[in-house]
């Protein structure tokens, strides 16, 4: 039995209308995926302030995705629009400070795709383990 | 007869996707040259498609083609078939010995008004 | 006004009257048309496979000849116009190929930077047909003119971008410019056939004649054109009405069409 | 080094003055040392003649000082303006942050600011005084007898090195001749920076960023930061600031303090001007304007009064997330 | 600090079986604020809710965290429970555990651990909560309806049948729309007039609607149940209500050379005019732009034949303000432009028509009075090509056509077909399709008709080139079924134009913050569920300015729309939801950001006076989010720099606890 095996923390943040129930969707079918990730309810993916994604990777996140509506299904009509300018501008700019680019994401889930979100859990989560323990944004002091 | 290579060599050489196609056959209404086609142009876009290429390598219709770009102009769908006549055409004469038109052809075409440009046109269309 | 001319392969031997006309009406409306040097063949028809490089060379230079003298490049032969206009467009949009013609330039490479206008389009846009008509000696009135546009003028119209393709206007407000009364005929923006004559002549005749009687039964007298193998096409085919260069009937209105003639 | 001079300034100021036109004027007053200029809102005519100084130091960008000044004026305040302060003066007109019918702008040229740490680079500390003739600075300090002459070329400031635009793009008179959009190669380090393996970035940038005292002096400075009342210092925001207590902190700090511009910074440097601790937090702010650019299309914020910043805007077209770093990756 | 209970359901094994659900009911008890925490088989079941009932009152809760199945199934469940008990429904916190960690982890370990987490992160939010009552605005009970055409008048008259005032703004003289063009229906063959006139005096017989003719809507203001609305009245230099429509002006007009727009410019009207007998209202309307007392001051004949004296040449354009409670747009279509399709030589020759001239040719009230004759010499045309899809399903040509299908062409080019055929069996007819496309009650039927008991020729097939020449249009065309090229000599050629939406459409949206396609057709509020309300509360969408479709489709889609409106009207407020937007004014910069990317127009800006603490006071613009408007996505808190802007039940604060609860 392997005590150390790392495990990652990934926040899941998902909008209340696509996402959210795509997870749920997951659940009614039983596409099993790691516990590591902790699904945050939001209304919309525009919901998401970068500071929660920060604040996440400060207290010791490994991993932070954000999944939305598809462009053009947003229950708000552009709120997922917004989204993807404000987190192509933000993973870039984590990117140019040398955070792994791997550690963050953005995927358009809709309620259907409940397949789509267990795939995608196992493949970020994957994808995480693989870099190892967040060192690069934690906030030390946080830690307890 | 399917032949995926040679589909791709078209569309690639092309550039045009033949799959746009919808079917109208407005190519085919608008071509000047159409009686005189074995394969019409909606005909050579739906084989592309298929991949029965060998007989549009085989056709006359190849040379009777005048790229006036009509059809290109006129496609609701944006398929360009000249392209693709093109695209065949060149498939075919790029093949060691199977020049269209030969040097020797040339005085038996023309008269003492055939402009340059007739002659210098079909080489391009015929020859390679 | 100056600009960079590229005559072409038939306007030095077959249609040397469209190429003399073009002068001298270019410089009596103050244009100055400066002839590249050392122009090569344009080859007729644009190649438009994706993988041609070498046909669409010359092309090239012309248009990069144009460029280093800071002039827009002005063409008079339909064929010329197309296979120069489809090129520039293929180095501006396609950057493959603008990559592979520029390893074949001697001098500094070439990007799409020149404006390329057919001798039509610089009469609307850089002279003004409204000056046009002012500088008209020998009014044509009464004359009863149609436009033959053919097919490389016009298409394909998303590079071509000259005029409305299936309702163009150019040559239409050309002859108005010189007095007379242009017809509208659905045939002007049909093909004649071009280098068909070559593989099937019959093709050509069929073409050329349903153009013809088209254009007669809308009420024609003569027919102009820009294309030294479309005259060659509808003459060579039965044309019972004059068929003349744009240029000719242009020198004609203002007055310099006798003195070259001497 | 500067065309336009200090008494040219105090003429127009004393004018405008006079004929009622303002009744306030924002200039540059005497701080400690030659160098060290503050802005300061003068009164009367008196109060120029005394205190106003004009120099190759007067770098500070007065727009933001609108947010607070213009509505403090009885009447309309005088404002001189360099091209790269324009930019910001509209930004915060397009956000409201004052009344432009309270403001006097007299836009005036610029040849370029100095940067003192480069000219302490060469001369030394203690400087006593620092004059100005054509393009010589004559440099007197407490070391040296003979006081030193530099070339003021050779002591820009690198925002001025990089300038982007000579053009005032707000203006209600022009000082001096107008000048031009500027080609500059202001992207070339944040290019050089991306061109490293994400390790040396982060090296990098820990290096950078570990220096910073959270002095907040780069906020404190930018015109885009103009908030009623900054995140950072309000305890109900849940990220009020606290003393670092390690190198990582400033992340947070810096990463949103550019997040909160991106697309409203109009990149006139004054938070690498102002910081203490000489960090090119400027590269951050072009960070986002060189994505924005090439994502959504050239952007200059501030040179229109009125514009939609690139990030409340959108296309549907608009690339993913993901596709960012394919991107990189392919032209790479 | 709030007195947290925590209820942990057991679903039967659906939960427990994956998670040790005493476990977390324990861990949870240590967390700050809880004071309860319990757990049981089936918290949704009566006796689970009384359970929570109890606890509410027994230890004082003030929140509640359940741990049970996604919110999705049971918040709502659990909100009313709270509110039984007496506490704020919105105090209720859901931690998923079933759907989103029993279902779909397998070991209890690593499963009982995440639910201990997000049972913390729900415990970690509630605290934060914060009771929320959802705002109340009144319903102003009026609506308005854009466009009186048949999509409008049907609203019209279904809203006034509820019995609630309605008014119709037309920018035509007469309300009646294309219908009114119109010769037949399919696939009934019933005349247009003889089922839209009687419909027409209905409206203008309702003393619940008013029709606003000859008018257009200039300004929208306010929000759902409260919509102020400004309509520009066009002088028609009229006055309508004197006006008897006795038609003697009409004759007398000496301007009698004026293209009749009714007619699509086939005839000519005079200047002053009633566009067509059944006009609603029966007014008559002077054209500024041919009226020659009104644009050099000679003539002034119409005043001097009208009896009634309701001519008035200084009439002025007439600006109306009017309270609305909902708001439906009926805008409609009109045919594209055929100038850019001129290889069908619509330009060059009279001979060519689009099917709405068609229409006119064959309509007894229109300029041949029903004879169907071509419009250059007056003769009888002996062969008719029809040419389907001009300019529609055309994805190349984004300048000239459109990409979708129109959707009614196949149809009434089939009637066409078969009308002619019927009245002129000596008339040859060709249809050139790509497709026949006739889904719809009888559609099919009605199709097969005309070819088969018609004889019309369908060819499958387009059309390439007309040529006219002489009296005749040389028609070259495709058949692919014999792959052959037909070359035919017809007489008349009809073009079955592709319909967009109205031009007036576009301004009207930005005006509504309504959402439009990228063709300017409206956009649903759900394609499928909502089909007839747009994404702006209290705007509806009736008829083909939401895309194309034919009478049946626009009536019924009027009446949904009416019964929409209806619902609205008939509330005396609307309650909101209450996870709304809202500023912190103290900390607005009134930068405008949050306005930029709202999609509802939710927020607007004014000038609030502000003391400061030296008793000086200073007037800042700030950020007023209107909370009947507002739909809360939450767009506005992250564009908004000093975080002023926040969202009830989602706010800052609270995520930021639960990622902290998760990140611990």
């Amino acid at each position: 039995m392997q005590v150390n095996e790392y495990k990652p923390l990934i926040v899941a943040f998902c909008c209340n209308w696509c996402s959210y129930a795509g997870a749920d969707l997951a659940g009614n079918n039983r596409l099993a995926y790691p516990a590591d990730v902790k699904i945050i309810r939001v209304p919309c993916s525009c919901r998401v302030n970068p500071m929660f994604i920060l604040r996440a990777f400060q207290r010791g996140a490994d991993g932070v995705i954000i999944c939305g509506c598809h462009p053009g299904d947003c229950h708000y009509t552009s709120g997922n629009y917004y989204t993807r300018r404000r987190m192509a501008a933000l993973f870039s700019m984590l990117d140019f400070l040398g955070i792994e680019r791997e550690r963050t994401r953005v995927e358009w889930v809709s309620a259907a795709e409940g397949a789509k979100f267990a795939a995608t859990m196992n493949d970020f989560v994957e994808k995480v383990t693989a870099l190892g323990e967040n060192k690069r944004l934690e906030d030390l002091r946080c830690k307890k | 007869m399917n032949n995926k290579y040679l589909q791709e060599e078209i569309v690639r050489i092309s550039g045009v996707n033949v799959s746009k196609c919808m079917r109208c056959g407005k190519c085919s209404a608008t071509c000047p040259a159409y009686d005189e086609m074995e394969y019409h142009p909606h005909q050579f876009v739906n084989m592309v498609e298929n991949g029965e290429i060998e007989p549009l390598l085989n056709s006359e219709s190849l040379y009777k083609c005048l790229s006036c770009f009509a059809c290109i102009d006129r496609c609701p769908r944006g398929v360009q078939p000249a392209k693709v006549v093109e695209a065949v055409r060149l498939t075919a004469i790029r093949k060691q010995g199977n020049n269209h038109l030969k040097a020797d052809d040339i005085p038996a075409i023309i008269d003492d008004e055939t402009p340059q440009q007739l002659l210098v046109s079909a080489f391009r269309k015929y020859t390679k | 006004m100056k600009v960079t001319y590229f005559p072409g392969c038939t306007l030095k031997n077959k249609a040397k009257d469209l190429d003399l006309y073009a002068y001298k009406s270019a410089e009596a409306l103050g244009v100055t048309l400066e002839e590249i040097e050392d122009w090569q063949c344009c080859g007729g028809v644009f190649t438009t496979a994706n993988d041609e490089v070498a046909t669409k060379l010359s092309s090239v230079r012309a248009l990069k000849y144009a460029v280093d003298k800071n002039q827009p490049l002005v063409t008079v032969c339909s064929a010329c116009h197309n296979v120069i206009k489809q090129t520039n467009h293929a180095v501006q949009t396609n950057s493959q190929f603008a990559d592979k013609v520029n390893r074949y330039m001697a001098d500094g490479s070439y990007n799409g930077e020149a404006e390329v206008y057919h001798y039509l389009e610089m009469l609307r846009d850089l002279v003004g047909f409204d000056k046009l008509k002012e500088s008209v000696v020998n009014s044509l009135k009464g004359k009863k003119i149609a436009a033959y546009y053919g097919c490389l003028l016009l298409r394909p119209n998303s590079v071509m971008r000259m005029d409305d393709p299936e309702n163009p206007t150019i040559m239409e407000d050309f002859i108005k410019a010189l007095g007379a009364d242009a017809v509208v005929y659905a045939k002007r923006n049909e093909c004649c056939g071009g280098y068909i004559s070559a593989e099937s002549p019959e093709t050509a005749k069929k073409n050329s004649q349903a153009i013809i009687n088209n254009a007669k039964a809308q009420g024609a007298e003569m027919i102009i054109t820009a294309c030294p193998l479309c005259k060659y096409n509808l003459v060579n085919n039965g044309a019972d009405i004059p068929v003349v260069y744009f240029t000719e009937l242009l020198a004609e209105a203002l007055g310099v069409k006798e003195d070259t003639n001497e | 080094m500067q065309k336009i001079t200090r008494e040219q300034l105090i003429e127009k100021a004393s004018a405008l003055l006079s004929n009622s036109t303002v009744s306030c004027v924002l200039g540059w007053g005497m701080g400690e040392f030659d160098y060290d200029v503050t802005p300061t809102t003068f009164n009367s005519v008196e109060e120029l003649e005394k205190g106003f100084v004009f120099s190759d130091f007067c770098g500070a960008n007065f727009s933001k000082y609108l947010v607070k000044k213009a509505a403090a004026c009885e009447g309309k305040i005088l404002v001189f303006l360099k091209p790269c302060d324009t930019y910001s003066f509209n930004q915060l007109l397009t956000e409201h942050r004052f009344d432009r019918e309270k403001v006097y702008v007299v836009g005036i040229p610029c040849e370029g600011m100095a940067d003192i740490n480069k000219v302490k680079a060469i001369c030394g500390e203690g400087i006593l005084s620092i004059g100005s003739k054509g393009d010589k600075m004559t440099v007197t300090t407490l070391y040296d007898d003979e006081p030193v002459s530099i070339d003021a070329k050779e002591v820009l400031a690198e925002r001025c090195l990089n300038c982007k635009s000579k053009k005032h793009v707000a203006f209600d008179e022009l000082l001096g001749d107008e000048g031009d959009v500027i080609e500059s190669n202001r992207f070339d380090e944040v290019a050089r920076l991306e061109a490293m393996t994400p390790d040396e970035r982060f090296a990098f940038w820990q290096n950078e960023l570990s220096r910073c005292i959270r002095c907040n002096a780069c906020r404190d400075a930018c015109p885009a930061c103009t908030c009623e009342k900054c995140v950072f210092d309000n305890p109900n925001s849940g990220v009020e600031n606290k003393s670092p207590a390690n190198s990582f902190e400033e992340k947070l700090f810096h990463i949103i303090r550019a997040y909160h511009v991106a697309g409203r910074c109009t990149d006139c440097g004054e938070c690498s001007r102002v910081c203490p601790q000489n960090i090119p937090l400027h590269l951050l702010n072009r960070k986002f304007i060189k994505d924005i650019n090439e994502f959504y299309g050239e952007y200059q914020a501030g040179a229109e009064e009125g514009q939609r910043a690139p990030l409340v805007d959108y296309t549907t077209e608009d690339l993913e997330p993901g596709e960012v770093f394919d991107r990189r990756d392919s032209d790479a | 600090m709030q007195r947290v209970g925590v209820f942990v359901c057991w679903c039967g094994s659906n939960i427990a079986g994956t998670v040790d659900v005493k476990a977390v009911a324990e861990a949870l008890k240590s967390e700050p604020g809880v004071v309860f925490s319990t757990d049981y088989q089936y918290m949704c079941s009566q006796a689970g809710q009384d359970m929570i009932k109890n606890a509410v009152k027994e230890h004082n809760l003030t929140g509640i965290v359940v741990c049970s199945c996604s919110p999705r199934m049971h918040e709502a469940t659990f909100r009313k429970t709270a509110a039984a008990a007496g506490l704020n429904p919105y105090m209720v916190e859901i931690a998923n555990i079933r759907e989103q960690c029993s279902w779909v982890h397998k070991d209890m370990l690593s499963g009982t651990e995440k639910a201990i987490i997000l049972g913390k992160a729900a415990v970690a939010k509630v605290n934060l909560n914060a009771p929320l009552t959802p705002g109340e605005s009144p319903v102003t009970k009026r609506a308005l309806v854009i466009g009186g055409g048949i999509a409008g008048i049907q609203t019209a008259l279904d809203i006034a049948d509820a019995g609630f005032p309605v008014d119709i703004v037309e920018k035509k003289p007469t309300i009646g729309g294309k219908m009114a063009q119109l010769d037949k229906t399919f696939p009934t063959l019933d005349c247009a007039a003889c089922i839209l006139t009687p419909k027409m005096v209905d409206v203008a017989q309702n003393d619940k609607i008013r029709i606003f003719s000859y008018s257009e809507v200039t300004d929208v203001q306010g929000f759902v149940g409260n919509f102020d609305v400004t309509i520009k009245k066009n002088a028609r230099y009229v006055k309508e209500d004197i006006c008897t429509g006795c038609g003697a002006c009409v004759d007398k007009c000496p301007m009698k050379r004026i293209p009749n727009e009714f007619n699509l410019g086939m005839d000519n009207r005079p200047a002053i005019y009633i566009p067509f007998a059944q006009a609603v209202p029966k007014v008559a309307t002077i054209d500024p732009n041919a009226c020659n007392m009104l644009k050099n001051g000679k003539c002034g004949l119409c005043a001097k034949v009208c009896t009634a004296g309701a001519i008035d040449y200084t009439q002025k354009d007439e600006y109306i303000e009017e309270k609305y409670g909902a708001i439906v747009v009926a805008t409609g279509f009109n045919p594209i432009s055929m100038d850019k399709f001129d290889e069908f030589a619509y330009s060059q020759s009279k001979d060519v028509i689009t099917s709405l001239e068609f229409e006119r040719l064959t309509n007894a009230a229109g300029p041949s009075a029903g004879k169907l004759l071509r419009p250059s010499d007056g003769e009888h045309p002996h062969t008719i090509v029809f040419v389907q899809c001009v300019g529609s399903r055309c994805e190349s040509c984004a300048e000239k056509g459109k990409e979708y299908c129109s959707k009614i062409c196949c149809m009434y080019t089939a009637k066409h077909a078969m009308l002619t055929r019927d009245k002129y069996p000596d008339t040859e007819v060709y249809v050139f399709y790509i497709d026949v496309r006739t889904p719809g009650k009888n559609f099919d039927e009605f199709y097969r008709r005309a070819v088969e008991e018609y004889g019309v020729k369908y060819v499958k097939g387009m059309v390439g080139k007309i040529t006219p020449e002489g009296k005749k249009l040389k028609v070259q065309a495709s058949d692919l079924l014999a792959n052959k090229q037909l070359h035919i000599d017809a007489d008349l050629v009809v073009l079955a134009a592709a319909i967009e939406p109205d031009k007036s459409a576009r301004p009207l949206a930005t005006m509504l913050t309504a959402s439009m396609d990228t063709n300017d057709f409206f956009t649903e509020a759900h394609p499928k569920l909502r089909p007839v309300e747009s994404p702006t509360a209290g705007v509806f969408l009736s008829g083909a300015c939401q895309g194309p479709k034919d009478i049946p489709e626009t009536v019924s889609q009027a009446g949904a729309a009416a019964s929409k409106v209806i619902g609205l009207l008939a509330k005396d407020k609307l309650t909101g939801n209450p996870c709304v937007a809202g500023s912190n004014e103290l900390i607005c910069n009134g930068c405008s950001s949050c306005a930029n990317v709202c999609p509802y127009g939710a927020i607007s800006y004014e000038d609030k006076e502000f003391r400061m603490p030296d008793r000086t006071t200073k007037v800042r613009r700030i950020a007023v989010v209107n909370p009947a408007v507002c739909q809360g996505c939450g767009a506005c808190t992250v564009t908004c720099p000093s975080g002023a802007m926040d969202l009830k039940g989602f706010a800052n604060l609270q995520i930021m606890a639960e990622v902290d609860a998760i990140c611990k």
